[in-house]
């Protein structure tokens, strides 16, 4: 083990082409960072902005958001809503102060596999330039 | 009239410090610890003084998940001796009605009893603002019968007058100044239009009265006038975790809320807004001085009237239900 | 103005057009203005509106009123009803809006509200009826992007700063939510607690999740009518947050709360020209 | 040093008994030994249960309370906590405190008939009287116990009911709402099936305890049968918190239901505000 910071980065992955994706990436052998904890979401537009406060109040260093490509909707356009969804929350952290590339969003298939390994592990490299301090993460039960 | 003795501000600071821990309202109006006693304002702070003896978030104990029984951490009571600097008078009186809920023999919270006993009262006369009642229930801004002593400022320093045997043995610390007479103490505020307290029983017989929803148009129930009320008590118990650890909390909460009441399986007998409202002045006016003859749920801080959002004031309301209750008991009669 | 607002009300009553009517009374014996719900003609000499007349009505709609139900509505709280149309709170036909010139209020019974500053909306777009003199009113003194230039002018570490302290005596009373007007969930997320999404206990974690649910649940839905900071008894600036947003949602979809009738919260439309670049890169200078 | 009234006590689960789909009784005993010799409780009081992590709730005590080392609660899964707490097996600990609030007036009772009319979960506040009474069974006159619940599965305590139904002196009629294939025993409401039964009012005492619907149509049963509003007790579950008289949620009136309940007369309850 390498002492470098490993960041602990929460993905959410709708069900029908990102998290097939990352299956494929995993059938295929392909080496992807194992910083990603993955959350299966029906569609990316199931995703409450909620979840991300969560996740980054819990102290994840970054939160990873991947959905059909725009048109290819399992439902057919809940990944358009969630872009306006995701482009509003991307703007509400960077008004309180929060990096919003502790974010990332990616339309992704369930052939792009390949894709899949590169992006998490661009993503994974950069929240790790980030550093360590997520300043919305809690430091203990009463902070 | 007995004699006050004249304190200069240094040497109560002196011997406050002796004493031990201090604590005062700060600019913000929330107790917070200080280390000088500190400028204030002529009336009551934003927060009433039940803060720090039933702070709005006290840790009941804390443990690890997964632990056995042994790691359950019971929270100490904080024995630090000290003072509380700039009480008002309405909640000195406040904690009177505290100590019957968390001193009741049968189960005394330790954390309150350490804080009551370890706090001594410095109470300070204020000037009372334009919505302070202290003389609604009968007492002035420079009562002394709750706090261990009682200051009245002057220029330079107080008078101070003992209102406790505690407080007694405290100004023996004190390097005595000279005695000065005593002024009258002065009648508390009442609005012009008052004209007495309600007969609880009068109250409570009128608890299916319809006017109580006429006056829930007016009421959002956002609870703030209990937040900042210095008797309200209420609370609830939960647990909050972090990676593992867990603290048992009784976390301040409050009776407007729409899930105070509500159970588990959904039923909530106080379902609409009108009700929560009524059970707040019934509560303050008909349950508390039922259950304790001569002690009322209220003493005039006026908190609830300033910070109300809607700006309601509970006594033009208690005023009007009396006066409603009374016009139809004299037409019946 | 009371003269004409009592006879346009009893008008309405007369004519059967409304069932009750929610406006504002000075108590007389606080002398305070509070809300009221009248429900005979005869009681609409009790109505005032004046500068004093800061609530937002629009908070106590409920479908439980006598419908249809007249609400007298200054400029943003009209937009406040419109958008509770919009949203499918009420049918179009059950809300009566008296729409009154409001030349701006004062809480503190002296300045003009921070708020009214910038106001563009003096009288309401939804009115059925309107009273008052609606010619001479007051032209904003300020912009929206004035009250916020001072957070963009922070960088990122000064911004969470900023808003750690401003959230600091931040108490959980939710005031600021029971007053909001479009502030209507059946069951809000603070009183959600399986999962507990929100701690009950105030805390800097708890209070940031809060303030940032909250503002985001108002992207593109709040009027700023500003209720919320009036209400908060600890004066946490959460309005600002609201209005950062605000700036971002015009910017991004081009859309005017409560402004236009029918039209839909830019959440629950798109448009496939939505450019990605909203999900990437830099977005602000 | 002063025990802080809040802070539970340590209890391990010694046995789970899933009764119905949603419904799981616990036993369990305190480990602290001396606390475990000296606890004592009566029928009709209660209990604050912890799941650590996810807070507390109110359980009436169901169990015998000639045999107080061995606790029992039985919970519903309706909210978050008693959701954690049916993940909890025999071995694991949970908190504690209690018990609380006034009992039912057994010792009053003695010399009469008693006729309980349980519906769904409500039986278990009933038990420990019927265990008491069991206990004690030449101090008491018949026992007629009225049981129903929605569905053949939904119906608790077999066990129990196996002791009680051969009981001397003792008469069970069990109902469900709706039977399914396999039912052979009574089908209709509470209600109805205790007004067939038709218990004598004559010297006895009732009790009743069940979902809101059913004890509000269950009472005029009761006064039907001659039953006085002196002689028919119920549970109040309206929520309580600490159990102590200090969190105000259960405040009704000028009384506390956790301190002056929850168990009432019916005529008790007529003198409140109808807010439960």
């Amino acid at each position: 083990m390498s002492d470098r910071y490993e960041p602990r980065i929460v993905g959410f992955l709708c069900n029908w082409c990102s998290y097939a994706g990352a299956d494929l990436a995993g059938t295929s052998r392909l080496k992807v960072p194992a910083n990603l904890r993955v959350v299966r979401v029906p569609c990316s537009g199931r995703i409450n902005p909620l979840f991300i406060f969560k996740a980054l109040e819990e102290g994840a260093d970054g939160v990873m958001v991947s959905g059909c490509h725009p048109g290819d909707c399992h439902y057919i356009s809940g990944n358009r809503y969630a872009k306006r969804k995701l482009a509003v929350l991307r703007r509400l952290l960077d008004w309180v102060g929060i990096e919003p590339e502790r974010i990332h969003f990616t339309w992704l298939s369930a052939s792009e596999g390949a894709r899949y390994a590169v992006e998490v592990a661009e993503f994974v490299d950069k929240v790790r330039a980030l550093g360590r301090h997520n300043p919305m993460a809690r430091q203990g039960v009463a902070s | 009239m007995a004699d006050g003795m004249r304190l200069s501000r240094e040497s109560l600071q002196a011997a406050l410090r002796q004493r031990g821990a201090l604590w005062a309202p700060n600019d913000a109006g929330h107790w917070s610890q200080v280390e000088a006693l500190p400028e204030l304002g002529p009336i009551r702070p934003r927060r009433p003084v039940k803060d720090l003896f039933t702070p709005p978030r006290r840790e009941i104990a804390r443990w690890k998940a997964g632990a056995g029984p042994a790691e359950i951490e019971p929270a100490q009571p904080d024995q630090t001796p000290g003072s509380v600097f700039g009480v008002r008078p309405c909640d000195a009186r406040a904690l009177l009605l505290l100590d019957r809920a968390f001193l009741q023999p049968s189960c005394v919270d330790p954390h309150y009893k350490a804080r009551r006993e370890n706090l001594l009262l410095i109470g300070v006369a204020c000037q009372p603002g334009p919505n302070c009642y202290c003389g609604v229930f009968g007492f002035g801004p420079d009562d002394k019968d709750a706090v261990d002593v009682m200051l009245t400022p002057e220029a330079g320093g107080f008078v101070a007058q003992a209102g406790s045997p505690r407080g007694q043995a405290f100004l023996a610390t004190v390097p005595a100044g000279a005695a000065v007479p005593l002024a009258a103490p002065r009648p508390g505020p009442q609005p012009e239009w008052w004209t007495g307290l309600p007969d609880p029983k009068a109250l409570y017989a009128n608890f299916d009265h319809p006017m109580w929803h006429e006056l829930g148009i007016s009421c959002m129930n956002c609870g703030v006038c209990t937040q900042y009320c210095p008797t309200c008590q209420c609370f609830t118990i939960d647990d909050e975790s972090f990676k593992g650890e867990i603290q048992r909390l009784r976390i301040v909460d409050n009776c407007q809320r729409s899930d105070f009441t509500r159970m588990a399986g959904g039923h909530n007998p106080r379902q609409v807004a009108a009700s929560r409202l009524r059970q707040r002045v019934l509560h303050k006016f008909s349950y508390i001085p039922t259950q304790n003859p001569g002690l009322l749920g209220c003493t005039g801080c006026g908190r609830c009237v300033d910070l109300c959002p809607l700006d309601r004031h509970l006594f033009a309301d208690v005023f009007e239900i009396m006066k409603r209750i009374n016009q139809e008991a004299e037409r019946v009669a | 103005m009371n003269q004409s607002l009592r006879e346009t009300v009893k008008r309405l009553f007369t004519e059967g057009k409304v069932k009750s009517v929610l406006g504002y009374r000075e108590h007389p014996l606080s002398k305070a203005v509070v809300a009221t719900l009248i429900t005979r003609p005869e009681d609409a000499d009790t109505l005032i509106f004046d500068d004093r007349c800061v609530q937002n009505l629009a908070r106590a709609l409920t479908r439980d009123l006598p419908l249809p139900v007249g609400i007298v509505v200054k400029g943003c709280d009209g937009c406040a009803v419109s958008m509770r149309i919009t949203e499918g709170d009420f049918a179009r036909e059950q809300i009566v809006a008296i729409a009154v010139a409001c030349a701006g209020v004062r809480a503190d019974g002296k300045t003009l509200d921070e708020r009214c500053q910038r106001c563009e909306m003096h009288v309401s777009p939804l009115a059925d009826v309107t009273v008052g003199d609606t010619s001479s009113l007051p032209k904003p003194e300020k912009t929206r992007a004035e009250t916020i230039a001072k957070i963009k002018a922070m960088t990122p570490a000064e911004r969470f700063a900023f808003w750690q302290k401003a959230f600091e005596p931040c108490t959980h009373c939710y005031a600021c939510r029971e007053v909001c007007p479009l502030c209507n969930c059946a069951v809000c997320v603070t009183d959600q607690n399986a999962p507990r999404w929100i701690e009950q206990t105030a805390k800097p974690s708890s209070n940031l999740m809060w303030h940032m649910i909250r503002a985001f649940h108002h992207a593109g839905r709040c009027v700023d009518c500003g209720e919320c900071q009036r209400a908060c008894p600890e004066g946490v600036p959460m309005h600002l947050l609201d209005l950062c947003l605000a700036e971002d949602v015009e910017e991004l979809f081009d859309f005017k709360t409560g402004v236009k009738q029918g039209g839909k919260w830019p959440f629950l439309l798109f448009n496939p020209e939505d450019p990605d670049s909203w999900l990437g890169g830099p977005h602000r200078g | 040093m002063l025990r802080d009234p809040l802070l539970p006590l340590a209890a391990r689960i010694s046995e789970r008994v899933d009764e119905t789909a949603d419904t799981v009784t616990f036993h369990f005993e305190l480990l602290d030994e001396a606390e475990r010799k000296a606890f004592r409780y009566l029928p009709g009081q209660f209990a604050e249960i912890s799941a650590f992590g996810e807070g507390e709730s109110t359980f009436v005590i169901a169990g015998d309370p000639a045999k107080p080392e061995r606790l029992t609660v039985t919970t519903k899964r309706v909210g978050a906590h008693t959701e954690a707490l049916h993940h909890l097996y025999a071995g694991a600990i949970i908190g504690f405190r209690g018990p609380y609030g006034k009992a039912f007036p057994v010792a009053e009772w003695k010399g009469k008939d008693i006729v309980i009319a349980g519906g769904g979960i409500g039986l278990a506040p009933l038990k420990p009287i019927v265990c008491h009474i069991l206990n004690h069974r030449a101090d008491y006159g018949k026992l007629t116990i009225v049981y129903g619940a929605r569905s053949p599965g939904d119906l608790m305590y077999a066990t129990d009911r196996e002791i009680w139904a051969k009981a001397p002196n003792t008469e069970l009629v069990v109902t469900v709402d709706k039977g399914d294939a396999n039912w052979k025993g009574r089908e209709g409401f509470v209600p109805a099936v205790l007004r067939a039964a038709a218990p004598s009012a004559q010297n006895a005492v009732a009790i009743t305890c069940g979902p809101p619907i059913m004890i509000k149509l269950t009472l005029p049963v009761f006064k039907d049968l001659g039953f006085p509003a002196e002689r028919i007790f119920t549970t109040l579950e309206m929520k309580m918190k600490c159990g102590l008289g200090q969190c105000g949620r259960c405040n009704i009136g000028p009384f506390y239901v956790c301190k002056d309940g929850p168990v009432f007369s019916v005529a008790q309850l007529q003198q409140l505000p109808q807010e439960f």
